[in-house]
């Protein structure tokens, strides 16, 4: 099927190229983590509709993405957007300079790309949860995925200016994927509004736990698998061995974050909530994710404890003046914040090097410059976003309606705008769900019948 | 007004409902329990160890009916809930001294004579 | 007849059916309820936020059993109830006009005697 | 003694029980039902086909209290448990023969007389 | 531990060898997405009857194919069925010649297969849910995976009449896998009829909701990421990035087909459908499956959306006829039917020689022939299937029986064949399960007990 | 980035890295598969605790494992342990000799073995659900991942007395994983005593079901996809296609597993219990664990049926004497033993030739020699984890405690260790979770609400 005998280039290509896209697979498991995450930490009323939401999203992210988006972020090297390649109509690599460093095949770094688009769409929603429209989540999926992910993600990651002029460093994405979704989760809860019973009369928050801390867990777990694709799987490469690296980098981040979360929740309220320890998985895996390509083993502890500190001191803090039901504005923006700024204080600069962007850090170099470049960058996308979200949320909920109405709420939006429950048999009577026991004396019992019937004639 | 209880199998509660409704019952309030009588329970096998399920799943439903029809309201469960089998279940009658509808304060045998339905679709 | 209904503690209904077993007692009806009373709920705290449990989890058990022996029956249940903490419960006692027994028609306090159980093993 | 028994809409739980809290009742128990009165259920739409909910979910608040307070209670009962929409529910009054507190075995109205809860935080 | 260096076509073999044996792990892991599906569309009563049933059959199955399968379906060129290699008793490359073009090891193939056949050998059951009898399943599974599914397979697949006398197309098995297993499913279900209550005694049906949407959900999305690996591995190989290109078609197939089932749900119901979208996924995956290696991308919309569409439309339509709990009839069945066509309609011209199967599509080439033999392989499939399942199903019925007793379909499966409930703190007294709330006064409430008795003592 | 262009072998290191982080991702995502197994086989008070047991436990075992416990289990071919190595303070391949062999790049074999320690850890806690306190989990995690699993697996992974004097064979770990887990789990458990209520005033046992069997069965599926990566994975290469072979021995024995557990079950209780065929699939992988690198195809057979046979009577046996909640001591503990001593009889002298350790199995050679140093293999393995582990466990007893009070293990350990339950809407009156019908007549009905108003009008 194939002219000329393949070279040893063409080998080390494949290799590149079957590693991007098993990345680009565990990064799309993901939304099983995340869709997971949200049922878990969802009302039983309310379960069913985050399924609809993560499906309908990513088909979403998928055709804009592809048809645009992916043009936008990487096609050339235009310091606000790229130009080339809408609907994928290249696959010359010349035409994707910023990956160009790698020799794997454009459709794997599409898939690999389009995956990460869709990550930072899902973290968008965690703090819409129970009383969102379905629309809403739809209009704005558009414009995230076509548009705002797109150009923000090729400041930072497809040589626009943010990395071109200034070298700013963002491994895996703490700003482009985790603070970008977790901006936008900010300006869709700004207008929102707490869900009914959030807070009492007096203001003090009251607790609306989540129904299922298991699913919550598996969710967690499988979006801590889904993060080696994620941040290992940015090297695009398996050359030198670097993202087996990067993946052990990741771990010791994780690892440090659980541990931050637990110390801290227990020093504050004596338990180890389940909740903040899952949140400590994710936001020591959202610290670690920029600096993952630039920090030695070492780095990933006090970056990874850090926030999971952090995770834990912000939920509760902003606990009780909005309502995040995941604790999205915390894991994914205050972790993301600190995991971008963190490569400012501890990139080795051999990695810097290694990888052609930016600078060692403050604890290497003694200077404050790349922390500056990372504290631009976090400010830059973080207005921009700010922005742009707030004006497609507001223009949403001034026309088609932001949130389902107060009775609707209350019902729960599985069977308001869904039809039926996620949970039908814990709300409605199902047609033989009612419970049937055996019906013929000692029919099932066997061998044991006599020695309980005789009990029974005592009893 | 007398209260009827009846303790009933869970599959017989669509016919028990539809007989009361033929008769124009106006409301019945319904749950779920569990019981034992002359069945006693059963017992299940699990990973080699037995266990003794000793009350079996049932369904109450209540209803406070004028004096004059709690003769025919009895009769109508009764025919409703009947199988023949052991477990059928019972009901009860107690004697009611008042009864207030919450909605509109009325008190007395009027608040539960049969009415008209609001309509299906609420 | 009388209809005892016991509002007891979820852990001790093991005990109770066991002592109106040995009473021969004929049957009753569990259910799952929640209250308060003396016993006044408490205090969680979850992610910083605290949040008031007003009212604990009970089991309802109740028996119709005929006059004589309401008595007995009823220190049977006080005496598998009790723990001596706050929050042991009640027993409640209420007239019951009539009874019947949906599988054979019988009617009064006969339907409410004590009978050999049909067997295990339903 | 007279037990109080009404039928509320789940919503009105808190408020009922902050009423009650208020006139000094010393304990209630609360069940979930389902029931249907004037209002008659409704309909839903899946993959194409309806589906008819005949039931619907409400909550039993019985309370058992000293004849002299029983018409407060009610009351108390109708003014937290009032939306004046269909469905709002009713209250039903019994007579009570005997009641009895487990803990300390004393019987009579003293045991549902109002006291001081043993405190929050059990 | 080996003779010889290895040498250039070493490495580029390892490469392909190393890709489907991860593909087949992909493949495999869609088992834990149909037990979820399955579980999802159950009641309570009878959940866990499907773990049992997904690790039987993935056993007979493996057992199964590995004696007799694997060689009837590729060892060799027969017309009708192959003969080498049972037990994998040889691993020569040209003992299974169908496979011949990929340099992959003939262990990881088989892996490979093994998988697929496991796949629509689970498809079979989605139409049987909540009445069959255990039984049943383990006699059918054994004829399905030595039998039924490796001869039709090899017709296709393995170098049979359909694919080597007419060069019929189906890259990753819209009619092998999909087709085969919703054809399997309907002569069962014809033979069992409906669950107790599906029809009224007017027959218009009723609504029995399966209990779990987002377990229904997470099935959906494991299955979607499995898919990558059951259609980009079809490749068999990571030659020219092909792989990652099928990939790309399948997301953006899987993306048509929700949005299409998202849009039908809502112009005929208002509502979005739960359970629709994720049949949407289903149906978009399964329709992109035959074509995935065959068309360019633009084309994987239209067939994804004319899935979606098919896939509402149908379930609707049958649930007034038969009752398939599942919607495996339609979503397996009517889409796999559409995506074989679909080759018919799209084929690239360049891809079909790239393939060397086939000819370009209708509107390529205006010319009705690739569409003929499509429909061709779709009814000799269809027929043949149906036919030996049916006679199966039957023999099953007459000796074995193939439904449960009236009163054991009430009680349920789960504790009629299998003794315990698949929850059973939701059905029985479970020792320990009953609440107990704290005791002693103040223990837990710390700081708090103080205002909150205070706030008792006036209540 | 790199100075020198890539050679041949520097593809073919590149080909084993990928793989073998690739199964180091799929071992790792073996944590979900337990958590799910243990969530489910607990009572719905004590689920939520798994979760956040399972994120510690995963954290502490990074951080220590990456610390000393690599080094000491591959650091140089001490008899004992090795030394090379902490902190991950040298990647040179020559500082992990018994892992030579494979050209895979030494981050990543650190990864791999990581996930191995965290698995092995995992496997302890099946004893002592729904009773043990929190702290215990992680003062013992630390010692194990540190010393006890480090050291033991040195023996036998390692290159330390037992691989490299005796050539003991345990291809994937059915002793050094499996065994040793098991062992602390038994250790643990003769400490803890059973679960109140689990055996009655005369001493015999109660059923006590977990709550999910969908969880479970998940976390089995799950777990199954994981062993992909642990016994295929632990080639650590892709040589000769030998890893595909592996995977084909271990899908074989699992099914021989599920089978022979299938057939006991069915044989003592009549049933197809859920519980044992999900036991049967895991004691089928141990079993098949350590020989699955040394075995033919058909010896998976045997090896599987075996280990499920016994894991039905084992458990039913073991539950009338001590409480292990989840048959762990079975599952893992006697078919780990059952699989060690199988390469003693079943391993095929090529295969021992092609690992190079060890000697063929009894069946081919007629000699106990194997099995003999299979059994010396077990019984060093065994004693030595069991007395560590009890000293361990015994000291956490004499001062932290390791068991909750008897009132709070009623409660449940989700509300009294974590301040929530994992499924607070089964416990506790969350804001807004009372179910809400629809208010206004009519309103949803729409074009149906007509003939059933008019029904409503007659009844
Ligand atoms: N004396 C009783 N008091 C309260 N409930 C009773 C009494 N006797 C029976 N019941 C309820 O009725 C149910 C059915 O009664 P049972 O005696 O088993 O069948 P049958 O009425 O056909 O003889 C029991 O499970 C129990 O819930
Ligand atoms: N007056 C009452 N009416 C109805 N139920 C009551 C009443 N008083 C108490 N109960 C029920 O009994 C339970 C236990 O009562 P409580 O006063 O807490 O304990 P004790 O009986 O030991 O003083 C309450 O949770 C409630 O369900
Ligand atoms: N006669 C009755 N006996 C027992 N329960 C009743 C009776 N009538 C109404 N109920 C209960 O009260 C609830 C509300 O009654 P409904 O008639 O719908 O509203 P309203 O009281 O506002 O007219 C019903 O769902 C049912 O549970």
């Amino acid at each position: 099927m194939q002219g000329m005998e393949p070279t040893l280039n063409d080998a080390l290509s494949r290799i590149d190229t079957l590693w991007v896209v098993v990345a680009g697979v565990l990064v799309f498991f993901m939304q099983a983590g995340f869709l997971l995450l949200e049922v878990g930490f969802s009302r039983m009323k309310n379960a069913g509709t985050v399924v609809a939401k993560v499906i309908a999203n990513l088909s979403i992210a998928a055709l804009c993405y592809w048809a645009v988006g992916f043009a936008l972020a990487f096609g050339g090297t235009g310091w606000f957007a790229g130009t080339e390649g809408t609907f994928l109509g290249t696959i010359e690599q010349g035409a994707f300079p910023a990956m160009e460093f790698s020799t794997a095949a454009v459709p794997a770094k599409f898939f690999f790309q389009l995956a990460f688009c869709a990550v930072s769409l899902a973290i968008v929603w965690g703090t819409t949860l129970e009383r969102i429209k379905f629309g809403a989540y739809l209009i704005y999926a558009v414009v995230f995925s076509s548009l705002i992910y797109p150009v923000i993600s090729h400041w930072i990651f497809g040589g626009g200016w943010l990395q071109a002029s200034f070298g700013m460093q963002d491994f895996a994405g703490s700003t482009v994927i985790h603070l970008i979704g977790a901006t936008g989760a900010l300006a869709a809860l700004l207008l929102l509004g707490p869900r009914q019973g959030k807070f009492g009369k007096d203001g003090t928050p009251n607790v609306i736990p989540g129904h299922s801390m298991p699913l919550m867990g598996l969710g967690v777990v499988i979006l801590f698998v889904g993060w080696f694709g994620f941040n290992a799987g940015s090297t695009l490469s398996v050359a030198d061995g670097r993202f087996a690296e990067v993946a052990i980098v990741t771990v010791i981040g994780a690892a440090g974050g659980v541990l931050g979360a637990m110390a801290m929740s227990y020093s504050l309220t004596r338990t180890f909530d389940i909740g903040m320890t899952g949140n400590g998985v994710i936001a020591g895996l959202v610290g670690i994710t920029a600096p993952s390509g630039y920090v030695e083993y070492w780095a990933a502890v006090p970056i990874g404890v850090v926030a999971g500190v952090l995770v834990v001191r912000s939920i509760i803090a902003i606990e009780r003046l909005v309502d995040d039901p995941i604790g999205a504005l915390s894991a994914h923006g205050v972790a993301g914040v600190w995991g971008t700024l963190a490569c400012g204080l501890f990139t080795a600069p051999r990695l810097a090097e290694y990888n052609a962007i930016g600078e060692g850090g403050l604890f290497y170099t003694g200077s404050f410059e790349q922390l500056g470049v990372q504290a631009l960058g976090v400010t830059a996308a973080f207005l921009s976003v700010f922005a742009l979200s707030l004006a497609v949320f507001y223009l949403i909920k001034s026309t088609y309606g932001l949130r389902v109405g107060v009775d609707d709420e209350r019902r729960g939006l599985d069977i308001v705008e869904h039809g039926m429950w996620g949970y039908p048999e814990q709300f409605m009577p199902v047609p033989g769900s009612e419970y049937h026991p055996p019906n013929t004396p000692g029919a099932r019992a066997g061998a044991l019948a006599l020695p309980l019937t005789a009990r029974a004639q005592e009893g | 007004m007398k209260k009827i209880e009846a303790i009933i199998r869970p599959e017989r509660l669509q016919e028990v409902q539809d007989s009361l409704d033929e008769l124009g019952v106006s409301g019945l309030t319904v749950t779920d329990v569990v019981g034992c009588g002359r069945q006693k329970g059963y017992t299940e096998q699990y990973r080699g160890t037995s266990a003794n399920i000793s009350l079996l799943p049932k369904i109450k439903v209540e209803s406070v009916v004028p004096d004059g029809i709690s003769e025919q309201a009895i009769e109508a469960i009764v025919s409703g809930a009947y199988t023949g089998e052991v477990g059928d279940g019972r009901v009860f009658v107690y004697g009611v001294e008042q009864a207030i509808r919450i909605r509109t304060g009325e008190t007395g045998e009027d608040t539960v004579r049969h009415e008209m339905a609001e309509g299906w679709g609420h």
